[in-house]
């Protein structure tokens, strides 16, 4: 496939695929498929008024929701979406994505502070006690995946899910992975930063106009990036009978982005001290266990 | 000749040290949490730029983290986090000026005058550094890493029973 | 591609996201300003006017879990590579993660029974 | 060479900085952002010594692992004696911590 071919495709599938999450985010809240949804929002929160607290800090109010969708931006970069489809191809993925997605959590303490709000400031706090607890569990399982291919290529990732998909070789490392994606675009159940109910809206409740619009498309792409993630390492990425590659990518990158919301729409939110210490007491002994796991099922 | 490396090595080397100047000139707390955040960010750059992939990589991922975290401890112990109060935080200013100033002309005169040899051009390629890198742990830095596994384990102990032992003498 | 090349392709998608951005700002700019209404700036804090700002002293209630994950952080660092060579390298491999890892563990157990593992 | 001398003189700056945040600041935690900045400004000369002089020598990334990991435990220990400090004594300036003096 030419440069050129496979560039389009990517723009395509990402903007599609956004406009597909948001529709998927609206049905999860509001029980109705709406397909206009998404574009009414999106002008609404384009010709809303710009209201800035009084007192805010300039340079982060500016800056946090740039650093948000630019970070996201580069994660999706380095994503293959088909054989040769890459736009970068890294000599260490597999370690910028995780460098990528901890400054999400820097860009929502950013705006946290900016507002000079007491429960923007309260969200962001939140938002870095769930980096504390899904950070070291995220890790270990994306190591197992390295371990396996011996590379941190994601092509390689890839390439090394030829005989059996990841999800059935390391299923405890899928698990943790797929927790803390939730956890990572702060999806309910893990909506902690942004919580409508205890926080009025946490983060974004003083952002109006261009800087919500930001975070909300950022937002979305974030959860798309994650379920592009979650298909790559662990989903065989574009592999499959049939059809071609790309269609592949995106109907799983869709039926897990599905997967996100439907189970955030059956669980209740869970408690950042909760989550701390599930984390550290389960999840990084389980992340441990799995590495060994994948460590002796290599070398026999 | 002026090459694109150099060029990109002067502008993050100096947006580095803008960054790491503004840490001390900010009485917000949060404010220089970031700006060091931002400057280490910047030496991660000059990583790249020098073309140790891993070390920028895992420079950027830790230090977003570890500036976060100073920002909390910063939130907890500082009187007046927001810098509203406008605090005069410092002492023995003039000598600290002077120290700081002796010293890098110091070490500027020393880089300038050393003898540094032949400038290699060869080197690995960014899979290849992921590789050697994880030969070397594994076998001639064997002792080391697991000296570091050690070390690791004291700072965890000792930051643990420093931080928390009153607290649990009275509970429980 | 050359690994240069690609950092600066990196580079330059981050320049133009922030272009974008700034190009948005612009826009919006553009189509009217902020109508000046009294108490209109004020955060939301559930129908109370916050007469005080934010950035105040605040208890940071999981800070023994961030004192456990800076030092606890920094076995990633080695373990990267170390996934790389794993299996060129076999089972000397997983004996020396093994031990490095058991050590950390032990760390964890030990904050665990210090009570660090819970709100402070 | 150029390349080298660049990075070295960066630097050095750095470590300037870094020192004379040190050696100026009352407060705990931003003595120990300074002790960070040195440590960064050592870490390049590290890296710029692998990649401009000794290529194949891995010690030296290895190396830079190494003060990574100083600054991290130097970031946790710090903190803990931050937090004892302000349980004991109301607050972290070391102006007021005579007591800590051998």
């Amino acid at each position: 496939m030419t440069p050129f071919l496979s560039g389009f495709m990517i723009t395509l599938l990402f903007v599609g695929g956004v406009y597909f999450v948001a529709v998927l985010e609206r049905c999860s809240m509001t029980g109705n498929v709406s397909w206009s949804g998404p574009a009414r929002s999106f002008l609404l929160l384009f010709a809303q008024e710009e209201i800035k607290t009084r007192k805010h800090d300039k340079v982060f109010f500016e800056t946090a929701p740039i650093l948000f969708i630019g970070v996201i931006l580069l994660t999706i970069s380095i994503l293959p979406f088909s054989r040769g489809s890459v736009v970068i191809d890294l000599g260490t993925g597999a370690l910028f994505i995780n460098a990528a997605l901890v400054y999400i959590m820097v860009a929502l303490l950013m705006a946290g502070w900016a507002v000079n709000g007491v429960y923007a400031m309260v969200g962001g706090w939140r938002a870095l006690a769930q980096l504390i607890a899904y950070s070291m569990p995220v890790v270990m399982a994306l190591t197992a995946t390295v371990m396996r291919a011996e590379s941190m290529f994601l092509t390689d990732i890839v390439e090394s899910q030829q005989s059996l998909w990841n999800i059935l070789y390391q299923p405890v490392g899928f698990i943790l992975f797929y927790i803390s994606a939730l956890a990572i675009a702060f999806l309910p159940p893990f909506d902690l930063p942004v919580a409508e109910g205890e926080l009025a809206g946490g983060v974004w409740a003083d952002l109006t106009g261009a800087r919500k619009l930001l975070f909300r498309l950022g937002r979305l792409a974030l959860v798309l990036t994650l379920s592009v993630a979650v298909v790559v390492l662990y989903l065989g990425g574009w592999m499959g009978p049939w059809l071609p590659g790309f269609v592949w990518t995106f109907l799983k990158t869709l039926l897990v982005a599905a997967s996100f919301f439907a189970v955030g729409h059956f669980i209740p939110r869970i408690r950042h001290d909760h989550l701390l210490e599930y984390n550290w007491k389960y999840g990084v002994p389980l992340a441990l266990y799995n590495i060994f796991q994948v460590g002796v099922v290599l070398l026999l | 000749m002026i090459s694109v490396q150099l060029i990109l090595l002067i502008i993050f080397g100096l947006a580095a040290i803008w960054f790491g100047w503004r840490v001390f000139m900010t009485s917000s707390m949060v404010r220089s949490a970031l700006s060091l955040l931002a400057s280490m960010v910047a030496i991660g750059i000059l990583f790249l730029v020098m073309e140790a992939e891993f070390l920028g990589v895992l420079q950027i991922m830790m230090m977003g983290t570890e500036m976060s975290i100073m920002a909390i401890f910063m939130m907890m112990y500082m009187m007046d986090p927001g810098g509203l109060g406008q605090m005069d935080m410092y002492h023995q200013k003039n000598i600290s000026i002077a120290a700081g100033v002796i010293v890098t002309v110091f070490i500027v005169g020393a880089a300038l005058a050393a003898d540094w040899g032949t400038i290699a051009t060869q080197f690995p390629g960014p899979h290849e550094q992921n590789r050697l890198l994880g030969m070397e742990i594994l076998k001639r830095s064997m002792m080391i890493f697991e000296t570091a596994g050690v070390t690791i384990l004291t700072g965890m102990i000792a930051s643990i029973t420093v931080a928390l032992s009153i607290k649990n003498s009275v509970e429980k | 591609m050359a690994p240069l090349t690609q950092y600066l392709l990196l580079l330059g998608m981050g320049i133009t996201t922030a272009g974008l951005v700034w190009m948005l700002y612009l826009i919006k700019q553009s189509l009217g300003q902020t109508l000046d209404e009294p108490g209109k700036d004020i955060p939301a804090e559930s129908g109370n006017l916050a007469p005080k700002p934010a950035w105040l002293r605040y208890h940071v209630h999981y800070y023994g879990y961030a004192l456990l994950f800076l030092a606890f952080d920094m076995e990633m660092a080695y373990m990267y590579p170390w996934a790389v060579v794993y299996r060129e390298v076999g089972i000397l491999a997983l004996l020396d993660m093994g031990v490095f890892l058991m050590i950390l563990f032990l760390g964890l157990i030990y904050t665990w029974t210090q009570l660090g593992l819970k709100r402070q | 060479m150029e390349l080298l001398i660049t990075a070295l003189i960066i630097a050095a700056v750095l470590f300037g900085i870094g020192l004379y945040g040190a050696l100026s600041q009352t407060n705990l935690v931003m003595i120990m952002m300074g002790i960070e900045l040195m440590l960064g400004a050592a870490m390049i000369n590290l890296v710029a010594f692998w990649r401009f002089l000794h290529p194949d020598a891995f010690s030296l990334q290895m190396f830079v692992l190494v003060a990574m990991t100083v600054m991290a435990l130097e970031g946790a220990v710090g903190f803990a004696i931050a937090t004892q400090r302000f349980r004991t004594s109301g607050t972290v300036e070391m102006e007021e911590s005579a007591e800590l003096k051998g």
